[in-house]
């Protein structure tokens, strides 16, 4: 799925702190906004539901006001000022350059690798940037719990330029082998993405509750190589169902700064009025 | 060539039991009314195909009028997940389905198929995803021209189309605006469109974004006034948000649910807002 | 992302001996003052691809422009035979050229494949046709799912599309309405894009049959009022067949084409009406 | 070529009759009305400029109202007032229920056979309706005369349910062996569509300046089933480089009624005096 395809809004208001911590913002929040920082003024950006849009709208206020929003409902070049409900919300029409059929969208935009990033979600990820998004358990004909399946995940894994995973971290979604891959990272390492004729670059970051991790341009291994402010490197490998590696000079992600706290609460607000 | 008809009349007429039906709209102009007038006809065996199965299949399945989902993304949108889908896919009530699983890219592009008339359409995608291996209706193809594999996915040609427009001309024709999604494929690949609509007008004005869909195309047009209710038609009506967040209550437990399709569907009220 | 530019940078920046371009534009808002430019500039051996190769692509293989046309009908409409065209492949004045030739259908999908990302489109067409033994970068394909051959056509990515339109707005994107063939596939596969418009406007108003092209998709715009005449440009100005029907006489042979050259492009002229 | 994409509109005021005989119409006039006259109310048809607008034109003003016309340039459902000059005449886009792209015109109209009727018009034709609109000589890359091409006829011959044909008839055009198959007609008999996976019909009227050939039922080769009004046997005999066939019991066809001669003289002088 696109991260939020499904419930992330309501998670959005849900979630509580990972770190116990008192801190002046929650996880989500401090999700957003990392994933929000990564996007480049004028980048073409394919975007989901939830932190993705609300980490898109943030860097088009502050630091990328040409970032170039397409959602796979057809909306192009699209400037939503607050937060869409659904992939096809009607702000996302009304607020777009312009808006095209899904046939456009997918041969035309994604698929020749016009897209610089793409966001992406996932219920569980691999080592090598492989994510879940089907199902849970030992068996797609008979799932413990059905997700809701790919959706324009596939694809956006496939041919984006660059792909940014925003996922929560604990053994349950960072897991050693995912149950099935709905969307390729790596594969199982270098070469992996050639092999099936994968245009895009592949993962880029995962932005986790804990911090920021990179594919290690050797290996495609995935690396931590930011913590958020207050994470421990404890608290990242005990949540990583694999042997993490830790980048050697690892960084703590700038702190969440006034204006975008604000922008993204507001959003978020908005959003959650709207379903009241 | 399109006839004015009452959506009890056309969805008689146009859907049989055991057909491939499509109810297309992404998101925007979902064709509620028209399901509901589905179920309320207690049609049997339906091959039900939809990129996205939100809230309109899941009470489609509910009400046991599908045998068999084809689709790309199942879930209530912002909500969470499709109860009645996993009721019957997972416990088989009120009947088992089955599933076809595809990528937003596979499934449009068999309708770009069946709306070309071909076979099949070519693309990048599936590769290195597991949903290959489960999934009928895909092969791989060897480009004539270079050394790569591509992915084809079998055209789809639905028996019956159904899709909700703002308007309506008195020739038939009909005009839709904003989110559009793969719904001008799907009419073009189906063996009959069903249109339900907002307004029949006199004349069509410009709007951005639009797509006329010529009265050859179309076998039926309902008038029916927020016919896509509760997503919305751009001009016309917001998408009533609450109605969505509500779905997943009534549709958690069966008592609940056939409480609704008794009250909403089946009796007086019909499913207005 | 789209630059505003003078129509001579824009030539000069995007457009290079020996490229692969695409002048699209059927019938409606053909880019000829952009033609024009390319015939001053004296470009060279340029692979020149063009569903209707008609005035502005016998301008240019008179001029010597061209080493190869890849077309799909080649004629002057509603008059006759494209001279410099025949005089130029049969009889090497004032440089052999080469053909490749398809259909209306088959070049469309070459423009769809590029388009696309995809190496090759499939489609049904060329067979019994003995086109199909004449033309490179077509083959058969196996349909994977049934028992049926059908055609392939190789992508066609070039260097650089030139369309006429009728608006841009500040931000670089641009608007056409009206007819506009092939025009979006051609953009979408090159890989480069010149844009010359008759008018710069702040904001588009809706208008039926519109299609956008964002500014991320395009290189340079040219302010180019005119810029698709003896051709018309809808809601600007009319076809000026009379020009057509004149294209006639001065093409027939070399040396009215060579007065004709002198003063309409090389001269001080210019080619404006 | 689809009739006339090259210079029939200017062949409409130049012809002259071919029996010698006076008659208050000349040939191209017959061969309009004929053309317009097979035109069913209703009939979804892929138009050409010259003889084939003015037939359609025609047609629309009279017993077919509900023709619906398209256009290879994306004219959806036109009606136009004049006649064309051109197949993307501002005319046909102004008077358009809808205009859309090349690529929905051809892969979603054309190529599923939605199409009832196509026109076409060819420099050669033989026995079986194969048509030759690509060069006229021995040799493909040193033609005698190099032709238009196919443009949008190749598909129009294979995916129309039916195709009518508009040709002058004379030993030049009505060839034994024509030197180029441009579009397919029956190739060499019957089963000759099926083998090559076409999905229409193939020719269903041949329309010249003598009167009017259907392909034999069985054997799909032409047979002279009409003879416009004051022309013999003889001279469409006399007209064909093969021995022609002709129906046993040959119709004449009927004469040009008074409206439709004065449609079809009002629409060829208002396009001439376009041109003038």
């Amino acid at each position: 799925m696109t991260v939020g395809s499904n419930s992330d809004i309501a998670a959005v208001s849900a979630v509580s702190d990972v770190s116990g911590e008192k801190k002046p913002w929650n996880s989500n929040e401090m999700m957003t906004i990392a994933a929000s920082r990564t996007l480049k003024d004028g980048a073409i950006c394919f975007v989901g539901i939830g932190i993705p849009s609300t980490a898109a709208i943030l860097a088009k206020s502050s630091h990328a006001p040409n970032l170039f929003l397409i959602y796979e409902s057809g909306t192009v070049n699209t400037d939503p000022k607050r937060l869409p409900l659904s992939i096809g919300d009607g702000e996302l029409a009304n607020e777009a350059l312009s808006v095209v059929g899904m046939p456009e969208i997918f041969n035309y935009w994604l698929q020749p690798g016009h897209i610089d990033v793409g966001f992406l979600g996932a219920a569980q990820i691999d080592r090598f940037g492989n994510i879940n998004t089907t199902f849970i358990g030992n068996s797609y004909d008979d799932p413990k719990v059905r997700l809701p399946g790919a959706g324009g995940a596939t694809e956006i894994a496939g041919a984006c330029k660059e792909v940014i995973i925003i996922i929560k971290q604990s053994k349950r979604t960072f897991v050693e082998k995912i149950d099935f891959i709905t969307s390729f990272g790596f594969g199982d390492g270098p070469g992996s993405r050639e092999k099936h004729g994968l245009i895009g670059n592949g993962p880029k970051y995962v932005i986790t509750d804990q911090g920021i991790l990179e594919p290690d341009p050797v290996t495609k291994e995935l690396v931590l190589v930011s913590l958020h402010p207050g994470v421990s490197v404890e608290s990242a490998i005990e949540n990583t169902g694999w042997d993490l590696k830790v980048a050697e000079n690892i960084l703590t992600t700038d702190e969440p700064k006034d204006f975008e706290l604000k922008k993204v609460r507001e959003l978020v607000a908005t959003s959650s009025k709207k379903s009241e | 060539m399109s006839k004015f008809l009452s959506l009890s009349e056309a969805i008689s007429r146009y859907v049989h039991d055991g057909d491939t039906v499509a109810l297309e709209g992404f998101t925007h102009l979902i064709p509620f009314a028209a399901g509901h007038e589905i179920i309320r006809q207690r049609r049997k065996n339906l091959t039900a195909v939809r990129l996205t199965p939100d809230l309109i299949y899941d009470q489609l399945i509910g009400a046991g009028c599908v045998k068999k989902l084809v689709f790309s993304w199942g879930g209530n949108p912002g909500v969470g997940s499709l109860h009645r889908f996993r009721d019957a896919y997972q416990s088989g009530w009120p009947v088992k389905i089955s599933i076809e699983e595809h990528t937003h890219a596979g499934l449009t592009n068999r309708y770009v198929a069946g709306a070309s008339g071909m076979p099949f359409a070519v693309l990048r995608g599936y590769f290195g995803s597991d949903l290959f291996e489960q999934t009928s209706n895909v092969s791989t193809i060897q480009s004539p021209f270079t050394d790569e594999k591509f992915l084809a996915v079998a055209a789809i040609n639905p028996d019956v189309a159904i899709i909700h427009a703002q308007q309506a001309d008195k020739n038939g024709n009909v005009m839709m605006w904003g989110i559009t999604g793969s719904s001008k494929e799907a009419v073009f690949a189906s063996k009959a469109t069903i249109v339900t609509v907002e307004e029949i007008v006199d004349t069509f004005q410009p709007k951005f974004n639009s797509i006329i869909i010529p009265n050859v195309l179309i076998d039926a047009i309902a008038h029916v006034p927020r016919g896509a209710w509760p997503s919305y038609a751009s001009g016309y009506y917001e998408r009533d948000n609450d109605a969505y967040i509500a779905w997943d209550a009534v549709s958690k437990d069966r008592e609940s649910f056939e409480k609704w399709l008794a009250d909403e569907i089946y009796g007086e009220s019909g499913a207005k807002p």
